[in-house]
């Protein structure tokens, strides 16, 4: 009853498969900690070696061995790189989900199995390819201890063969990924790959519907997770300080920056241009941020959720006292004993209001690895020449996923360090006032501690203080000076980066989102045209406070879709509290919040679900 | 000689004169502990000829952390979140490693709330004179009772304190502050002492001071009233620090007195009183502080010394360059660079 | 040139002034820690005591000792107990602020002042009684040591002549402030007060229009501050147990509490019926809190914003796994080294998304002691019936200002302790399923740890799980998890306390408002239809979420001025978040937010501009 | 005798089998230390015979911090957010003094972010048994060294810890816990009996277990890994429990043993090996802890006990009621107490 590579005959299928070529999703299951990431991105590299766009998406637990993942890996000739809702291909190794897996599949799939699962018993609509991978390992890896890591490495052979991937850029994706110090390693696991293949050679018979095709969509580009992105971003955007605490999904950022800091910032004394300190919690981080920030240096935190939740009561101080910071938002599902390890925007609003009192703050929405690079420089600048906190919220897809990205610039701008008075400014002033708005902008000039000159010092408390930064509890002061942070936060409206905004002709209806629902997102605009006839505008929001851009985008639409992956519409709460009723009006959440990254299929059923209702 | 000239006025070794290391004036209790601690760090500042604008001040919130803003006023100042000063300190002097830190916080602040942020401070040996404003009670929340308040006193309410005392001095010994010091705010000499010790550290100085609370802890039933600390305060030696820029020549006085020489040069000079007392010795150190609890006794003196451990600055091996005065073209790394780095990535 | 007693001639000020019966405001201008509260209250008190309606408004320093202090009564047969803007008395005590009082007062109002401080310098406009303080403390306080706070009590004698207070109603008050335990102090105090009155009774002959007549406005009524009366409410609750950590404006909550609990709360044993915790800092007693809540206590904290803040991370965990927990926050000027002994309504926003991820929290607003006292019973049960964190948010008027207040009610209804199961009900049951939605509204049923039965165990943690609390990464089990939660939220709105609507007919216009902008809001509607003949609705919410009420109440008008004590209309921003772009494009929002008590001018001023707009 | 009977199921004194002592699956590494003590929990409360649903499980976030899930299905558990574990378990005990509350957590959820909360609680003697499964590193976010890392430990990436380790037993006994132990957890017997002494002793246990990371600090240059461990562990004596339940007559052993009478009449018989020492002298045992991190041994045993502290409900006065069990009668005074009061505000 089932369909086995060796029956040939594919049932319950009908018609023989049409060749569907760069344009499928691949999802490998297997368990954590078994070694499977190594092939997954072997494979995922080798694919982007031909020149097909092509993303991988990694769903794993929060544990460190043992549990069920899911990699996910996505062609697109288009280049879609999104989340595909359905699976095309799916490769089964762990026994825990594979039936469920298999299940799930939609009928006509393909399904390569570890042979002992027998999965051809449960259904018989699938094109099945099950594989001994128990008896390919032994003569592959001698030595039993490392069977269980290389036996993956099997798979990428097997694909090879089944998807027309180049055996040589197997070869060489998988010594890139082991490196040079590893060479001994890489050869094993090449002899595995070539088992696979060559097994799968001569053994395989079934026809199956997907493949690729070598073409030239990936010029110029290179695979980079966003947490290395961002990393190499504060590195270029001349980050001084960073303290933090470890957190799922931020801890690699950190972690490369201090390899990249080390690589480039280590000056000819061997000593480095920087400090980076494993702080005792995320009080303690955004304190020293706040501490070196206040003393001069271009300070950096990254955290997720609970993180911030903890920096609550210092970005509140930070604001009140027109301090810099740069706030690194990885952010996951809460609440803290939550789903570390499951992407969400979940952090919008309450990252906009943190902190009790009167506060808001500016949020920065990278929704790629360049934006990663390029917003970490622009939420320095922001940062130091506002002197307030900044957010940059990305989230677990972006940070921790690899994308194929386009090359970095470096900018050429110089740093903008802000209004910083030097002893030389103060002795042509004759001293200064520290929140006095001079400029009408709501930022007033600081100095740093350290310089040498008799007018520089001042004292920095909450907001008991008059524009001389004295002492003082009169209302009158206190009003002015929140007042002037009201006019600080119009002007970085104004200053923060621009929306990305993409108008169809005849176009009656918009669509608005942030960050990573980005590539899902134009897919959807893509499919509500194409399938439907649909033309939808699209307007990507890059950073909180809103541009005006975004009004004169829903005026020019009857209704806007705004996108969130939160379940409380976030981004579009914010936007009830900026824009006019009238424009509110026009407005219709839709909320994707099961943990999965974004995917475009359902964002166009729903799209024309209520559009027509 | 012109008879008109007015007096010179009287200035420290760097021309400045002590109004130059005033603050302003001070808004706390009359007769609060508090007051005659900032009075012992502008004298001191003075006498070392400390340049004002080299210092940066930071505290906490309560009346001991308003304390910052009635000292030297021409220093840059931070009165940050309650029991967070330690955080703040340590990301400033981490950004300026040139400045001279001074922490002035309360008991409430360092010992309840900011106790985390402390234990986690005295580790890493970042250079930074860490006063504690110590009155045993909260004062600005009016008089609850803190962390460093000995079991069995009572509050001005009449209150029994159940809870045993949480000894900084202890904690910094143990957990690697390298200057560990008490001292009682009435003690004017063996304060400045002490601070100029501090000043003179290259590491963390903890320095406990006992500071009365005249409003909320100053009555019969408290351990941290005038009455009762100058009743029990056994000083553990003599204390007399002999500056580095001042040639005076130091003769060693034999048995009863021990030199200690502090990273810029100056000198410690510990003079035996009573018992023997080793102030470099760690378990030594340990075990004065229960015998003092044991016996109620504030002990005071200098407890721990130790100018051969590595500070925060040499474990992170930064460059001697402030970080916040470092130029764009040092801390941007070139287009080059990030072009190999893409294209390993490729 | 100028007006003092001895010269009677009452010059620049025109005609006689017409006689101001139990209508005025008085100011007494001291420094911190002089005793001058004393002699405030006592004042205070006597007025009460004669039947008038009255409140008193204390504005001090951020310090112990030494900085400027400002009580103001106000007196209103009209029963208008809110700040009044204007100051129609002021006794000047204190040299640091005594000239910029004395200009600040409107031409003809009533100045007395400590004689050395020669005021009658300063204009010639008003009605001057010096007083020689320091001559006639000597005589009444023969101890030195004492006379700076025997001094205070002198003023308290003069203003019984001149406002025309029965000296028996001082003595009563004198004596009731006292206590029994200080009759010296009391008999002391006692002889300063005869003395300012007999000195002023021979020595005042200037007239001065502001006069105090016996009503009868204060039956049953009693005096307390807002904080006492929360104790109080808590105390009643049943509450079991408190952490806690000092904080101005709550701490005087806490330690009143303790005053009750030992008072009211303990057994035939000498031992507590309860457990007070002061904890080390507010992560802790919120951990505390939820912990003690889990286990079955009906438990609490108080605290103000900077505390709150800390809470965040552990807020979100409670929210997520419907945990009860009572926090009350008497809000204070934001941030931390902020204006501490400055009211303000700023937290509402920041407290209604507390923590990361989608949360939501349902606060209730408190608007005299009455209220503190009973929404501290509906607290502990919307907590314990929804398993949820419940926000209590009162702010430093109303908590630490004393309020002449109706009595407390002891509620009949039995303490609604939620869904719980006990043994026998698991018996009965054979089982539970901690978060399955059995009843529709979104509470699962719990058990207490120590239930002796076999199938009470369940285990807690974040969002992690299934219905059945067992651990759960899929995606369909934290949506269903959250959307229950969304569920629940919607419960809590119809159960929350309604709101106190006053719709007046033909009103055009509405006002909303909450907590202690009732006063100010009341008075406001009065001033706009005696003066301008503008009726003027009212609603006050007692809770968020909103109720369906206010829906209604925006359609019955065309515009509708939502009343905010805060810089960016804290709870004008949760009603966009709430309603319908058309209900939100009638609201306007009106902003107070310098740290004083709101006050009706204000708001009549703001209103008859925006009207005439 | 019947031959078809199945053979009887072994039970315990209250006639449980073990199996209601398990948890659910561990989803920890295999091999992990913190399984060892997970399956040591589960063999001492069925040998004890503990009530199951009268214990409480809590912790706080790590591996470590899973492990609650893993033992004693039968009692309520409670994963609470990073380091605040103290704080909710305290909270929990106050509210039902009739739990028994097992704290199960890291090194880094306990001295690092963890750290002001450990601190507190040390100081208020709640009866409450903390476990830190103790790996030097965090595992859950992949490896990182935590605060109980040597100085001078090799992370797997090879990168050298500078800071010094903190030492939670030394902290345990200089701030008032009074039942102190560290153990492997790779010492069956000698866990067990430290654990069985622990649930005996009314006050706050704190058992530090060296608990090894396999996957990210179990390599060469690690000094918590299983081979360090067990090279470098010294035992401070041989530990016996013998509980009051088992009617034994204990006679003394002259000279090399000590008997220590627990709380519920059990006793723990402390065999000397090697040293003499005395768990109830304090002093000792910061000693014996200073000696070892000089020796760099990993001294393990029970270094501290007392039983003669107040507990934390009796510092508080509180009923012998859980007060989570109080009627309404008892916890909401009557209307004419409440008229009273307002009578005397009138
Ligand atoms: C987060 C937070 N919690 C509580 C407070 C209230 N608070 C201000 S100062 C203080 C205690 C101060 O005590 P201490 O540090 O001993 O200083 P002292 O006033 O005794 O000098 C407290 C609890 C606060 N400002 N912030
Ligand atoms: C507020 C917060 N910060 C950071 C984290 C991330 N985090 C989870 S577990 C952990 C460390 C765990 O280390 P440890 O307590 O030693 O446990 P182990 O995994 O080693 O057993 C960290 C940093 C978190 N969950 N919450
Ligand atoms: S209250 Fe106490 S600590 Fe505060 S200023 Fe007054 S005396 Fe000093
Ligand atoms: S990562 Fe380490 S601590 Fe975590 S389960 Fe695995 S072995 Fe245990
Ligand atoms: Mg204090
Ligand atoms: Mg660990």
């Amino acid at each position: 009853m089932s369909t086995t590579l060796t029956s040939l005959a594919r049932e319950g299928g009908g018609a023989v498969p049409q060749r569907i070529v760069n344009d499928f999703s691949l999802q490998v299951a297997t368990a954590n900690g078994s070694g499977s990431q190594t092939s997954n991105i072997v494979l995922m590299r080798a694919i982007f070696q031909m020149g097909i766009p092509v993303s991988g998406k990694n769903m794993f637990p929060s544990n460190i061995q043992g549990l069920p993942t899911w990699f996910t890996i996505r062609a697109s000739k288009h280049g879609w790189i999104g989340r595909k809702k359905e699976v095309d291909f799916l490769v089964a190794m762990n026994p825990e989900t594979a039936r469920q897996d298999c299940l799930e599949l939609e009928p006509g799939r393909v399904l390569v199995y570890d042979e002992p699962l027998k999965l051809n018993e449960l259904r018989s609509d699938l094109i099945m390819v099950p594989v001994p991978f128990d008896k390919l390992v032994g003569p592959a890896c001698p030595e039993p201890k490392l069977r269980k890591l290389v036996k993956n490495m099997i798979y990428d052979g097997v694909l090879a063969f089944l998807l027309d991937i180049d055996m040589e850029e197997i070869h060489k994706a998988l010594f890139k990924q082991f490196g040079p110090k590893k060479v001994k390693a890489a050869e094993l696991n090449w002899g595995a790959a070539q088992a696979g293949f060559n097994w799968a050679q001569e053994n395989v018979k079934v026809e199956q519907p997907y493949h690729l095709e070598r073409m030239d969509g990936n010029k110029d580009k290179f695979i980079i997770d966003g947490n290395a992105a961002t990393a190499l971003g504060c590195v270029y955007a001349g980050c001084t300080f960073v303290a933090w605490y470890p957190i799922t999904p931020s801890s690699t950022l950190v972690e490369q920056m201090m390899v990249y800091l080390r690589r480039l910032r280590t000056g000819p004394d061997g000593k480095g241009t920087y400090a980076v300190v494993q702080a005792e919690d995320e009080l303690a981080s955004i304190g020293m941020v706040i501490g070196a920030s206040w003393a001069g240096a271009r300070a950096m935190t990254a955290t997720s959720g609970p993180g911030v939740s903890l920096m609550s009561e210092f970005v509140g101080l930070a604001y009140y006292t027109d301090i810099p910071a740069v706030i690194v938002d990885v952010q996951r599902v809460g609440p803290s004993t939550g789903l570390p390890t499951r992407t969400m925007q979940g952090d919008i609003l309450s990252n906009a209001v943190l902190s009790h009192g009167d506060t808001r703050h500016p949020i920065l929405f990278p929704s790629g690895p360049e934006e990663c690079f390029s917003m970490a420089g622009e939420a320095f600048d922001l940062a130091e020449h506002f002197q307030t906190p900044v957010f940059i919220n990305t989230d677990l897809d972006l940070g921790m996923n690899v994308w194929a990205s386009d090359p970095f610039p470096v900018s050429d701008q110089p740093l903008n360090r802000g209004k910083v008075l030097s002893s030389d400014d103060l002795e042509r002033l004759g001293g200064f006032e520290r929140y006095r708005d001079v400029d009408g902008d709501g930022v007033g000039y600081r100095t740093l501690p350290g310089t040498n000159h008799p007018a520089a010092s001042y004292f920095t408390r909450g907001s008991g203080h008059n524009e001389k930064a004295q002492y003082s509890e009169r209302p009158e002061d206190y009003v002015n000076n929140v007042d002037r942070l009201t006019r600080k936060f119009e002007s970085i409206r104004h200053a923060a980066p621009r929306p990305e905004v993409n108008c169809l002709d005849g176009a009656k209806i918009g669509m608005v989102y942030c960050g990573t629902s980005r590539e899902a997102g134009l897919e959807s605009q893509d499919q509500l045209m194409r399938e439907y006839n649909m033309p939808t505008s699209t307007f990507r929001v890059r950073a909180y406070p809103y541009p005006d851009e975004l009004n004169e985008f829903i005026d020019r639409h009857e209704r806007v879709y705004i996108v969130d992956q939160n379940r409380d519409g976030q981004l579009h709460q914010l936007m009830q509290l900026d824009l006019t009723p009238a424009r509110v009006a026009k407005l219709r959440s839709l909320r994707y919040y099961n943990g999965l990254p974004i995917d475009a299929r359902s964002i166009t059923d729903d799209i024309r679900g209520k559009e027509a209702e | 000689m012109s008879t008109t000239a007015v007096p010179p006025k009287k200035t420290n070794r760097i021309g400045l004169e002590v109004l130059h290391y005033k603050g302003s004036k001070t808004t706390l209790c009359a007769g609060c502990g508090h007051n005659a601690v900032s009075e012992r760090i502008v004298e001191v500042f003075y006498e070392m000829g400390v340049q004002p604008w080299k210092v940066a001040k930071f505290s906490g919130i309560g009346c001991s952390s308003k304390s910052p803003a009635y000292f030297l006023n021409l220093a840059h100042g931070f009165n940050s979140v309650h029991g967070r000063a330690a955080s703040v300190a340590t990301g400033a002097m981490l950004a300026n490693r040139d400045l001279l830190g001074v922490v002035v916080t309360g008991d409430g602040d360092t010992a309840s709330i900011g106790i985390g942020q402390f234990v986690h401070m005295l580790r890493r040996n970042l250079p930074l004179v860490y006063i504690i404003e110590d009155n045993g009670v909260y004062g600005l929340t009016k008089g609850q009772f803190s962390a460093t308040s000995d079991y069995g006193a009572k509050s001005k309410g009449g209150a029994l304190n159940e809870m045993h005392k949480l000894d900084c001095c202890l904690l910094g010994i143990e957990l690697g502050a390298t200057l560990v010091a008490r001292t009682f705010s009435g003690d004017k000499k063996q304060l400045q002492a002490i601070l100029k010790a501090a000043i003179a550290h290259k590491g963390l100085s903890i320095i406990d001071v006992i500071s009365p609370c005249v409003t909320f802890n100053d009555h019969a039933g408290s351990t941290m009233s005038y009455a009762y600390v100058k009743e029990h305060d056994v000083a553990l030696h003599e204390l007399d620090f002999i500056p580095h820029y001042e040639d005076i020549h130091l003769e060693m006085e034999e048995g009863d007195s021990q030199d200690v020489t502090l990273h810029d040069g100056s000198v410690l000079r510990v003079k035996k009183l009573g018992r023997d007392y080793d102030p470099t010795d760690k378990m030594a150190a340990i075990r004065v502080l229960h015998e003092a609890e044991e016996k109620q006794e504030v002990v005071t003196g200098i407890f721990y010394i130790n100018t051969q451990t590595k500070d925060f600055y040499e474990t992170l091996n930064m460059t001697d360059t402030p970080l916040a005065a470092l130029p764009e073209t040092l801390t941007r790394p070139s287009q080059e660079a990030l072009d190999e780095i893409m294209e390993e990535l490729r």
